[in-house]
This record gives C-alpha cells, structure tokens and sequence, in this order.
C-alpha cells in the first residue's frame, strides 16, 4: 500500500514512452501477454491498452504485426511474408544400389514379381527399397499375376522412361550391347539357366564350340 | 627482519588487518601473482611506478609469516619467494660484468609488467561483466518463429547406372571395367618366340598350320587367334630373311621353310 | 544460366518491401542472421545490407533495436527496458572469477593459446573453466598456432558479442587504451638462461656503457 502510494506520487512515463515498454515486452515474452499483465509489468499509472492501440497502428503495414491472440497481444510475421520463413533445400542423392539393380530388373523383366526379383538378385528385396521406386513414381503396380498367391508385379512408368530418356522399356540396351559396351563379363554365371533373350545367343555360340570339341 | 617490522609499523591498522587476513586467507589467492596483486595495492601507487624492491620484500616477509604460523604453503608460491630472494639480491647488488643473464632491473621490469597485465585483464573483465547483458538486461525475441526447413530429396541415377546395375545383377559379379579377354588369344609376340625356336629345324617346305602351339589347334577361336599370330609372325621373320614363305595357289596351304644361307 | 537471366526479369521488389521482409525475418529468429542468409533467403535482386541501413534507423530510439553482432543483425529489446523483463530473465549460472578473467583475456588477447592464458593469470588454467566458456559458446577453438607442437588457440564467437550487445570484438571496452599501453603484447619473460632476446637487451646496454666510456 506504501509503495503504490509512493508510486502515484511519480508522474506516469509519457505515452510514446509506454508504447517503446509494450513494444519491448511483446516483443521478449515468451507467450501472448494480456492487458492486464502489461499493466502489471509497467510503472503505475501507465496504460497499455492505450499505448497498445498506438503500437498497433504503427505496425500496421510493417514485416511484423501486432496481433491479438485471444484475449492477449503478441508480434507476429505479417502474414504475406511467411513464405520468407520457409527454406527449401534440395538435395540430390545418387540412388542406391540396392535400388538400381531393383529398378534395372523391373525394366527388363517387367512385369515381375517381388519374388522373381529376389530370385535374380539372390538376395531379399527390402520393402523400403520398392516403396522408394514407387514414391519416385519409377515403378507401379502391373497386373496380379495368375500364379498361386496371385502375387502382384512391377512395371516401369513413363516417368522412368522420361528420366532415363527412353522410348519404350524395349529400348534398353539389350544383354549384347551391355557385353559389348564392356558392361557384362563374357561367361554367364553358371547358376543362370536359359533365360529369354537375345543375351543368350552369345552363350549358345560359346556352347556350340564346346560341343564341337566334344565332337 | 628489522626492516620487516619496520613496514608492519608504517601501516596503518586497518592495512595491518588486512595483511593479517592475507595469511590467514591464502587459499583466497589464485597463486603467487594474485597475492603480489594484492600486496602492490599497499603501495597505494600506479603500478608501473612500482617498487618491485618493496613488493619482494613484502611478499617474502608474508612467506616467512606464513611458515611460522605452520600454513601449508602451495609449491608455487615457494617458488616465487626463492625466485623474488633472487631478485631482491640482484636489485640490491651492484651489477656484476660478467654475470650473464638479465640485469635485476629487466627482471622487475617484467614483473612490474606481468602484474600491470593481469590487473588490466582483471579491469577490463569486470568493465565487460558490467555491460548490458542478453537475457538479463535486453532480449531477444520471446517467441522464434524459427525458419522451417523444408527438405527435399531428389534422387538421380543414370540410364548407366541402370545397365550396370543389372550387368551386376546378371553376372553376380561386381562391375569391371571393360578388359580384352586373353584367354584365347595368342599374340604375335609369343609366335615370334616360338617359331625363332623352331625355324632352325624347318629346312623344308612345311606348312605353317604344323607351327601353330599345342592345345590351339581345335578350338575355332584359339585356332583363329594362333594362326593369325603366327602368320605374322611368318612375315616378319620373311621381312628380317630368316625364312622363306610361299602359297601354291590362292587358299592353298602356306608353307615356310628356313632360308638357305 | 537460363533461370538466372529468367530471374533478373523480374524486378527486385522496392526498397521498402524488402525493408519489410528484412524487419519479419530478424524477428523471427532469437539467433542473429548474416547479410548473406538474409539475401538467401529473400527474392532474387534484393539487397539486405541497403535495408537493414533503413531498418535499424527505423528502430533507433525505439523499445527494440536493430543490432549488429559480428556479420549478422538481431533484434534486440532497449537496454534501458530491462527492468521491466523480470520474467523473461534467464538465471545464469554465476561465473568464477578464473571463468571471468580467462573470457577477458581471450577476447582482448585472441587468438590466445592455453598457455598464454596461464603466462598471464599467473596460474594454470583448469579444465572446467575452459569448457565452461567453450559450452556457454563464448569461445571457441581458432586456428592452430603455428609454433613448435602447433598448440590450440582460442577466440571469442558471435554469441559471446551478442551476448555482451558488442559488434565486433574491436568494440571491446577500453581495447585501444590497453593496445596503447602495451598491456596486450606477449611479452617473454626475460630468462635466465640468456635467450636471444635477452641476449640482444644486454648488448644493447653493454654498448652504452662502451659508448659512456668513450665519450
């Protein structure tokens, strides 16, 4: 009681003074403060509302508002500006391999299933890897395929030719032009049966010559 | 000693307690440095107007006070009383000529300036604790709006990085490089060895099929490759005169024979 | 190449705008923000450092400010405002007297290494003083001395300025006094072993007394 006795005998500070007050406070607290809270805060006989509709329309137009939240004021980014407060970055990320050699079955088997995948890879096909391809919109789902299970299969998508500059997935190179481009070694792996394709034309030469040593 | 007491009765009381909770407080001190800080406040003068003389004598003095009432004093500060009894001795000593080393002066000097120093440091961090400080005297925004960072990942691989990729999956092998498979390919190089080697015995006509090695005869492929190496090799051996070469009539047999000297 | 000329076809947004975005960002963000994140982040053509010229007039006097810390700008609230800041005051741990006076030489005296320090407080420096400052982020690692065993140094951060409101650390409180004084050299003790300083010093004084005795 002393002390605000004490208090009033002092002049309140002039309003452009209590506007910088209001202005320091919202601008450091760490929540929306009310009137009442400001009025607490300032020297007595201050008046933050006042000194608030002044703080207001000084704001009015700025990068930063003042702006009610509730029944509590608080400075806010003007709302045109929010794209300012958005950083996009854009990294590239080379592919992994798992999911290349995914992707490159998928091309030249399609339509295929996971399983037949796994079975040329010789390892499991991790589910992350097909649900990356698919979120690149690389590969989609082809039809089920009549088998038991009736598991589904992959095929490439027009998205996976525009990227890789393709026609048509038949316009990729073939296991003869890999082999030529130095990309395949000459020997097939032995577990490797016949397969279709014109790749298998140069193991049937290299057999033909076996057979004619047998001979 | 004299002397000791001597400066015990210039001071004034309160210096006389002060200097008595010196003692008592050496655990207060932050080493030998600190305590000559301290002690040069007696002086009551500019530091660099400091009698170095004085302060050694006070620092020792405060040592010996210290011994006899049986404190533990820290290795550091007994250094710094033998190294200050050094110097008090060379102050009061005239110069020896053929002393080497810094003059007693030099050493005080840097005293004077090591003490300065440290006062200047301890001057210029209470200047910086007394400015306005973040978050106790000004702010900064109560609430951030930090930026959000919006990450998007693109990933590329190329129509290469595709044929490879299977390449790898069809040999399950690791990619290599392009390399020329040796295995049936016989060099004009190993056909010239091997015919110089035999070309001594070949003083008649014989046809050139009979110098291909052993084990490349059949295969078409290595049959091919050897008998291309060694007809090279043929006319290069015909070229230097080491043989002779001769073919009856188009596709016929090509048959070599030493040349006669 | 294509999109840059793209870019420039487009007019930088006027002064005023960009005044604008410049005021919403260093609001934001409790951190200060380097010219070169603010240009980043606003529309090609723009040129921060012309707004924040205008922007930090525009505060001046103001219950905030714009402030320069190093190479970056915040927004700060008025130090004569503090006083109403009670909440908002952040409990610091109290720092020792060796924390203190060790922050003070490596400000004034950096880069500093460890034993300079200790060459001028007189006593070793413990660890924890050192990590304290290193985890307040008042100092930080600088470059190598490149002096046999090429010891550490040290050197004061951008939230050691912002903290203590300094722009630069050539804004140190008495810096120039203490410069002119030659109280932030590093000076060698005269050894006894006779250095070649040292060495040099006696000569000096060797020949003035030949040259006393010839005159």
């Amino acid at each position: 009681m002393a002390q605000e006795e004490e208090q009033s005998l002092f002049e309140a500070p002039p309003l452009a003074e209590q506007e910088r007050m209001v202005e320091a406070v919202l601008f450091a607290s760490a929540e929306p403060v009310t009137v009442a809270d400001l009025n607490a805060r300032m020297p007595h006989g201050c008046d933050a509302a006042e000194a608030l509709v002044m703080l207001r329309k000084r704001y009015e137009g700025r990068g930063v508002n003042v702006v009610k939240v509730g029944d509590a004021w608080a400075v806010r980014t003007a709302p045109d500006l929010g794209f300012l407060m958005q950083k996009e970055t854009v990294e590239t990320r080379k592919l992994s391999r798992a999911a290349i050699e995914t992707l490159a079955i998928v091309a030249y088997h399609q339509p295929v299933t996971r399983a037949e995948i796994e079975e040329i890879r010789g390892v499991s096909v991790s589910r992350g890897t097909v649900d990356q391809l698919l979120e690149l919109e690389w590969i989609k789902f082809g039809r089920r395929r009549m088998t038991p299970g009736r598991p589904v299969t992959y095929v490439v998508t027009q998205s996976f030719l525009d990227h890789f500059g393709l026609e048509s997935a038949r316009d990729l190179p073939g296991l003869k032009e890999l082999r030529a481009a130095g990309l395949l070694e000459n020997r097939p792996p032995p577990s490797l049966g016949g397969e279709v394709g014109d790749d298998e034309q140069d193991g049937d030469e290299d057999q033909v010559d076996m057979f004619e040593d047998d001979a | 000693m004299a002397e000791n007491n001597d400066m015990f009765e210039a001071l004034d009381v309160a210096d006389r307690l002060a200097a008595e909770a010196l003692i008592v407080d050496v655990d207060g001190f932050e080493g030998p440095l600190d305590l000559l800080l301290t002690l040069s406040r007696t002086q009551k003068v500019d530091l660099r107007k400091i009698s170095v003389l004085h302060l050694a004598e006070q620092y020792l003095a405060f040592v010996e006070r210290a011994k006899a009432l049986r404190l533990e004093l820290a290795a550091d500060y007994l250094v710094m009383a033998a190294w200050l009894a050094f110097l008090k001795s060379r102050l009061l000593l005239p110069p020896d000529p053929a002393d080497e080393g810094p003059s007693g002066e030099e050493l005080a000097a840097h005293l004077a300036f090591q003490l300065e120093r440290l006062q200047a440091m301890r001057d210029a961090a209470a200047k910086l604790m007394a400015r306005d400080q973040l978050g106790r005297d000004f702010f900064a925004r109560g609430i951030p709006e930090d930026v959000t960072r919006v990450r998007r990942v693109t990933y590329t691989a190329t129509l290469l990085d595709l044929m490879q990729g299977y390449a790898r999956t069809r040999t399950k092998d690791e990619f290599r490089p392009f390399v020329m498979d040796r295995d049936s390919v016989y060099t004009m190089e190993e056909a010239l060895v091997r015919m110089r080697g035999l070309i001594g015995f070949a003083g008649d006509w014989t046809g050139l099929s009979s110098y291909l090695p052993e084990g490349w005869e059949s295969e078409p492929k290595k049959r091919r490759s050897a008998t291309a190496a060694t007809f090279a090799a043929s006319l290069e051996l015909a070229k230097r005169g080491a043989i002779e070469i001769r073919q009856g009539e188009i596709f016929a047999p090509i048959q070599i024979r030493r040349k006669s000297e």
